[in-house]
């Protein structure tokens, strides 16, 4: 029943998970000394990443299995454990969280103006949630952490918002939490139902659940109420009206961590949940999913287009990515499994950056509004480098990160129907048409007021912060195999897993697009 | 030997002339009377079900130890709650406590 | 060491790029071009080394790292050079070795230098691994790559409106035919399952005739944009904002030749589909014609370039088209250099008056800027088919190839389109530099460019005289049909013999051109009136090609106005009106039965007290009714 | 020996409900005390004669003991020896009182008729079972409720004390 396994020496999941909550704790009690508690925000951030980095030096990404376990029974007569471990996904997003949290620290040395040492805590522990998301291997575990993940943020983006915050705030947190609360009730139920016999104990292990097999009608249900709660969470049109309203209220670190890890947890849930568990629900339902994920690449293109304020717009770009990720793993095949999944880390980086610089924009300007801006190259020729690297790689082009997630992702969902793939590609179009439109009404053309000479351009603060995740959008752009082995074994994994499933017949959208698809 | 239905019965008569207080004096203190005539039919129950049950040994006893325990905490609650009401508002109706009307 | 030379060929410039892009404005300043120029010497040198060993019979096929492996998805890195390789990389190589030292003189005293010469240098770097790459997903990397930097430098004086307009239209149209393309690869990968040129084209014979027609279509979608052919040309002419080394460099001689050289590269994919084919050459056909007639009437000197561009461009794509595909690749070697010199004269011109580039306020200029006049009457002379000259040659062999492969139509309109070319062409030079100064003022600043730009001009004078010479003789069996023949192997079509009619042909193109240049002389030097003449005479026409046939104004109506309503639609009615109105509208209702239900509320114990005895009572009813 | 322990069941069970009734019915204060103090009396036979002589104890220390004075110090702290009229009953009072009749009847009813798998003889367990239980199975809640008591400790104390002014 106790079971560690022995690959480092020490459990560093649950060090790399409570660590940053042990940090809070300390923060907490660092009153009135700003340089105290953010040096402990930092401190912490940082080992949090250093050990990621461990981990990801110790973790073999030859093999599809769990590791790095830890299991100690925690309430045995419902049949819950603490149980911890990682595959290749989890590693990733792991990295990408505390990558993300570390960088957010600096960026928002200066930006908190009230009750800072509580918006350090708070931070912490989202941190502490979102790594616990991604470490759980047990559903009870999963659904404390998918709530711990949830608090903080409601009070990040309702303290320390904009002038909508209340509004924001409230909104996120019932658009999520209706969806927590059907994926609580089918945890219940599929814990209820894997087991052997009536007088046996709930099954929350996951590693027991993915060898359990449920009626048809349980897989459909449950799926869809697993499916519900993390739709809500990448978000999948039409789920995603929260999103604008909470990023263009949320202070940039919070929507740094919102759009960078918070949407990922959607996509995650959907790879470690939905998939494994209900196979023959997902291969049923996968069509649709598929076409609501068009929808919402087209759709969130085509509503950034007209965006007004800066944050909003990136906000709506979000959510015709987070389409492609969608997309992607919903083609049930190993390259667009992977596709997806390199898109969220990508999506991760770019939107990360491109969030933290609207705040940092909005530092000097102290407005978001485009027509507002226009011209600002001029007077900051840095940032203007900087907004065009990360535009463009969110556009896709190749050679940054941002491409060969989109790529791979199409390439599956290709393999899978081709008309859909050919009108998610207007994405792709629709992208360079709002990413470029924004930037020339921001840096391009004349300046409009001549007194931002007067602000200084990026200091070195600003550019150490986006500089990590430059060179990882190149580096996932040059070399993405660095990154595609890591997850490699666990989509080959999943894609074997579906397989004995995909043969049996389709549904009714998806004979429909495969005649359509008799053009080709 | 009494059948356990008849002690079942003297709770339950005894529960619903507590139910009846409460329902219907209006001093605090005679609803906290009351409250403690309810816990009493429940004690009454609860003993008998112990008694009557072939896997008892017990087990009925102790929760009537835990309602005791509650049913003190409770009483000093509830008095202390009149005194400082009628502190307050020199009144000990339980209708003038509306202050959590919606 | 081959494999030396082709790593640093693209490596060079982009070192340079980086650390001219990073130190450039801090350090370099006025001094940015010594690192970019010598970066790209370099490589010329490098380029030059390597047509010699392919020459010699040396081909390299290098794998060098692998670059995405996902499940089955393999792609790497790697380099392919062989013969098309090499005469890409040559033309390119020179070109930009040419306008990187134009650049020194004609960029100098811009507040962004540095900037300019780490784009350019990032885009050798692109343009370089383009035509280096051996697989299709390289090719659609580094053709977006390029894209980008032609982006960039269109938009490098980014304080102009337009500047910022036309870069953001020319990416925007580019990612239209990308959408093909990237759709091709796609199907290419979905089809065989590989996207590495050997792999592809050993199994070409093996798809499908209509997923080989889906597939061509689509890659040949993405060479329209690219190529700027209609009708996808609508951003080139726009891409004269950008300074002229640019457009000479990119937009001319390097960059929109992409597009011909991966319909050229995907040769054996073209080859099996006939309806492909004959798209590409009707593409192409008519929009050597259709960019012709409005090169007739433009006013702005870069803009009759561009649309020649446009024009020659197409002739290119006739050729592959009807499958003359050395003749193809000989006119965009010729085109490369007669083109990319014809927009660095303009760029001296444009100097010499200040940056005017209405030809209505030139004239008279050939006595200040002999130099650039001269050069340019040779580029013009090579491009409007005058026998001998690079021009003549490559023309006369698209111009065969489609009559030998029995598209007489084809040829008769290109031979229009030549007409059409000689006529603009000499149309600009007599407006430009005959007659008498139209602005005094202007002509009186008039002075010739620095040394630095002419010596580039003299430079590329000299391939646009003889490389026709040197590559084209005897017709339909040159230096170049010889050299490009491994390539084009495969795809070859019957062999032709070379006899009296072909010689007719030659005749009667040559003929077109020299009637064409007539035809401006008497036009804009004999008879000036008569232009305004024939304007009205065919008035409609006139206007229709002065204001390119309202393209631009379609697409805003069809396209981008319908799709920006729509976008805002979405927004307000979908999103606020619809899904956050059932947001909000439940948030709401809610609230509503809250304070509908809020008077039970009434904080009276006893009260609740009693409806709870009435629950009881009712529960112990029901259960009563159920059980007996 | 049965009838004589149905004898008192049917005396006890009159003592309380009547002293119940009282509680409820009377107008004075101090009157309805020591009818719940009777009532509790009462109780604490019962518990006898179910053979949980330790109930009956503590009923006796806990309910008569405490509870009760407790009760009778809030009265008389409060001057409310006979209480104004309008305290005396709600104006629900008359509809609950059938509603509480028919409550408790129909439970009755569906108590009586209920199948019970009672032993025959009543069961006595010794002190020391429940000792044993309540300090080994239930000690979780045993400590729980200790706790509870020493908040409603804190709390009477805190609610009862004068205000500083």
């Amino acid at each position: 029943m106790y079971e560690f396994q022995e690959q480092i020496g020490f459990p560093i999941l649950t060090v790399i998970t409570f660590l940053p909550a042990l940090g809070g704790l300390a923060v907490l009690f660092a009153r009135g000394k700003p340089n105290v508690y953010k040096g402990i925000t930092l401190a912490v951030t940082g080992v949090n990443f250093l050990l990621s980095l461990v981990l990801i030096q110790y973790f073999d990404r030859y093999t599809a299995t769990m590791q790095f376990v830890e299991k100690v029974p925690w309430i045995s007569s419902l049949g819950i454990s603490y149980h911890m471990a990682v595959d290749g996904i989890s590693v990733l997003l792991i990295m990408l969280t505390t990558l993300l949290s570390l960088i957010i620290v600096p960026a928002s040395w200066n930006y908190i103006k009230d009750r800072e040492l509580q918006f350090f805590a708070a931070f912490l522990f989202l941190e502490t949630g979102l790594i616990g998301v991604f470490c759980a291997r047990d559903l009870f575990m999963f659904y404390v952490f998918w709530e711990v993940m949830l608090i903080p943020m409601y009070f990040i983006i309702g303290v320390w918002g904009g002038p909508r915050r209340i509004y924001a705030a409230i909104k996120f947190f019932l658009f999520t939490f209706a969806g927590s609360l059907l994926m609580l009730i089918a945890i219940v139920a599929i814990a209820y139902l894997a087991r052997s016999n009536p007088f046996a104990t709930p099954v929350f292990d996951m590693d027991l659940l993915e060898n359990a097999t449920f009626s048809y009608q349980v897989q459909v249900l449950a799926f869809l109420a697993f499916f519900i709660a993390f739709a809500v969470k990448v978000p999948m049109w039409p789920l995603h009206t929260w999103l604008p309203d909470a990023h263009v209220e949320a202070p940039t670190a919070g929507s740094v961590i919102l759009a960078g890890v918070m949407l990922k947890v959607g996509g995650y849930g959907m790879l470690r949940l939905c998939i494994p568990l209900f196979p023959d629900a997902v291969v049923a339902i996968a069509p649709y999913i598929l076409v609501l994920s068009i929808i919402a690449i087209v759709y969130g293109a085509l509503v950034s287009l007209v965006q007004k304020d800066l944050k909003k717009l990136v906000a709506y770009s979000s959510v015709s990515h987070m389409g492609f990720v969608t997309a992607g793993i919903f083609a049930l095949n190993i390259v667009g499994i992977e596709g997806g999944i390199m898109v969220m880390f990508s999506h991760g980086l770019l939107t990360g950056a491109l969030f933290l610089m609207v705040g940092f924009l909005y530092e000097r300007l102290h407005t978001r509004e485009i027509s507002e801006m226009g011209g600002l190259a001029g007077p900051f020729p840095v940032m203007a480098a900087f907004f065009s690297f990360f535009a463009l790689a969110s556009l896709g082009l190749p050679g940054l990160s941002g491409f060969v997630g989109e790529f791979l992702s199409l390439v599956g969902l290709f393999t899978y129907s081709k008309p859909m793939a050919a009108v998610a590609s207007i994405g792709i179009i629709l992208a360079a048409a709002y990413l470029l439109w924004m930037y020339q009404r921001v840096m391009f053309t004349g300046l409009r007021d001549q007194k931002w000479y007067k602000v200084p351009d990026y200091s070195l603060r600003e550019i150490v912060s986006l500089a990590p995740l430059g060179i990882l959008a190149v580096w996932a752009g040059v070399y993405p195999n660095t990154f595609l082995q890591l997850i490699q074994p666990p989509a080959a994994r999943l894609t074997e897993k579906m397989a004995p499933y995909m043969a049996e017949s389709g549904s009714v959208v998806e004979r429909i697009f495969a005649s359509l698809g008799g053009l080709f | 030997m009494t059948p356990l239905q008849e002690y079942l019965a003297l709770s339950m008569a005894l529960f619903f002339i507590g139910t009846w207080g409460v329902v219907a004096r209006r001093n605090i203190i005679l609803v906290v009377m009351c409250i403690e005539l309810m816990l009493n039919a429940i004690n009454i129950a609860l003993v008998a079900f112990s008694n009557y049950s072939p896997i008892g040994g017990g087990r009925g006893e102790v929760f009537v130890f835990f309602v005791f325990a509650l049913a003190a905490a409770e009483a000093a609650i509830g008095l202390a709650i009149a005194i400082a009401m009628y502190r307050l508002k020199e009144k000990l109706s339980v209708d003038d406590l509306d202050e959590m009307k919606g | 060491m081959m494999k030396t030379a082709v790593l640093l060929i693209p490596l060079l410039p982009l070192a340079s790029f980086i650390i001219t892009g990073l130190f450039g404005k801090r350090y370099f300043k006025e001094k940015s071009q010594y690192l970019s120029v010598a970066a790209v010497a370099v490589s010329w040198l490098l380029s030059i080394y390597l047509i010699i060993q392919v020459e010699r019979g040396e081909e390299l096929s290098w794998q060098v790292y692998s670059w995405i492996a996902a499940g089955k998805f393999k792609v790497d890195i790697g380099f392919l050079v062989d013969q098309l390789t090499a005469v890409m990389l040559l033309v390119v190589s020179t070109v930009g070795f040419m306008v990187h030292v134009y650049s020194i003189g004609y960029m100098k005293g811009d507040g962004g230098y540095y900037r300019f010469f780490a784009y350019l240098n990032l885009f050798m770097f692109s343009m370089f691994m383009l035509i280096l790459g051996n697989n299709f997903l390289m090719l659609y990397v580094f053709w977006e790559a390029v894209g980008l930097c032609s982006y960039l430098l269109i938009s490098f004086w980014y304080t102009k409106q337009s500047a910022a307009n036309a870069g953001t239209k020319a990416f925007l149209v580019n990612r239209v035919g990308d959408f093909g393309f990237g759709l091709g690869i796609m199907l290419i990968f979905v089809t065989l399952g590989t996207l590495s040129y050997s792999g592809v084209f050993e199994n070409a014979g093996r798809i499908g005739s209509g997923t080989i027609t889906a597939i061509c279509l689509l890659l040949f979608m993405g060479a329209m944009g690219k190529s700027a052919q209609f009708p996808l040309h609508v951003w080139l002419p726009d891409a004269m904002e950008g300074p002229t080394p640019v457009s000479s460099l990119i937009h001319a001689a390097t960059m929109v030749n992409a597009g011909v050289y991966m319909v050229a590269r995907s040769s054996p994919l073209f080859h099996q589909s006939h309806t492909a084919m004959f798209v590409v050459a009707l593409v192409g056909t008519f929009t050597a014609i259709f960019a012709a007639s409005i090169g007739l009437v433009q006013n702005d000197i870069k803009k009759v370039l561009a649309y020649s561009t446009v024009s020659q461009l197409g002739y290119m794509f006739a050729a592959l088209g009807v499958g003359a595909w050395a003749a193809g690749m000989f006119h965009l070697v010729a085109h490369g250099f007669f083109k990319g010199l014809l927009f660095l004269c303009s760029g001296s011109v444009i100097h010499a008056v200040s940056g005017e580039q209405d030809m209505r306020k030139m004239g008279g200029l050939k006595n200040k800027i002999k130099i650039t006049y001269w050069t340019f009457v040779i580029g013009a002379l090579a491009i409007s088919g005058f026998p001998g000259l690079a021009g003549f040659w490559s023309k006369d062999s698209v111009l065969a190839g489609a009559f030998n492969g029995g598209y007489w139509y084809f040829w008769l309109v290109g031979l229009i389109a030549a007409f059409m070319t000689a006529f603009y062409m000499f149309r600009l030079i007599f407006m430009t530099f005959h007659g008498k100064p139209r602005d005094v003022e202007l002509y009186s600043h008039a002075h010739e460019s620095p040394r630095s730009m002419t010596i580039p001009l003299i430079v590329l004078a000299i391939p646009s005289v003889l490389i026709g010479l040197v590559l084209g003789l005897p017709p339909e069996d040159g230096h170049i049909d010889r050299f490009l023949e491994p390539v084009f192997e495969a795809v070859k079509g019957e062999a032709h013999h070379f006899g009296a009619l072909d010689v007719g042909l030659m005749a009667l193109s040559a003929g077109i051109g020299l009637a064409g240049i007539f035809l401006a002389w008497v036009f804009y030097i004999k008879r000036p009136e008569l232009p305004e003449k024939a304007g009205a005479h065919v008035g409609v026409l006139y206007k229709a090609a002065l204001n390119k046939y309202w393209i631009d104004e379609i697409y805003f109506a069809l396209f981008i106005n319908p799709v920006r309503a729509l976008g805002r639609g979405l927004w307000r009615w979908v999103d606020v009106g619809i899904i956050d109105g059932f947001v909000n509208g439940s948030a709401r209702f809610f609230r509503g039965v809250g304070m509908v239900l809020r008077p039970a509320q009434s904080g009276k114990i006893q009260a609740y007290m009693f409806s709870m005895l009435l629950g009881l009572l009712a529960l112990l009813l029901v259960y009563l009714a159920l059980t007996i | 020996m049965g009838d004589f322990n149905q004898f008192f069941f049917i005396l006890l069970s009159v003592v309380i409900l009547v002293s119940a009734a009282c509680v409820v019915l009377f107008k004075n204060l101090i009157y309805s005390a020591l009818s719940m103090i009777g009532s509790f009396l009462g109780v604490a036979g019962i518990y006898i004669l179910l053979h949980a002589e330790l109930v009956a104890a503590a009923q006796v220390l806990i309910y008569v003991g405490a509870i009760s004075v407790l009760v009778i110090f809030a009265i008389m702290l409060t001057h409310h020896r006979t209480g104004d009229l309008s305290l005396y009953f709600h104006k629900q009072a008359w509809i609950a009182l059938p509603v509480c009749a028919v409550a408790g009847i129909t439970l009755m009813v569906i108590m009586g008729s209920a199948a019970y798998n009672a032993v025959g003889e009543a069961q006595n367990p010794t002190d020391e079972n429940i000792a044993s239980l309540l300090f080994n199975e239930y000690a979780f809640p045993f400590e729980l409720v200790s706790l509870a008591l020493l908040v409603a400790m804190i709390g009477a104390v805190i609610l009862a004390k004068k205000e500083k002014s």
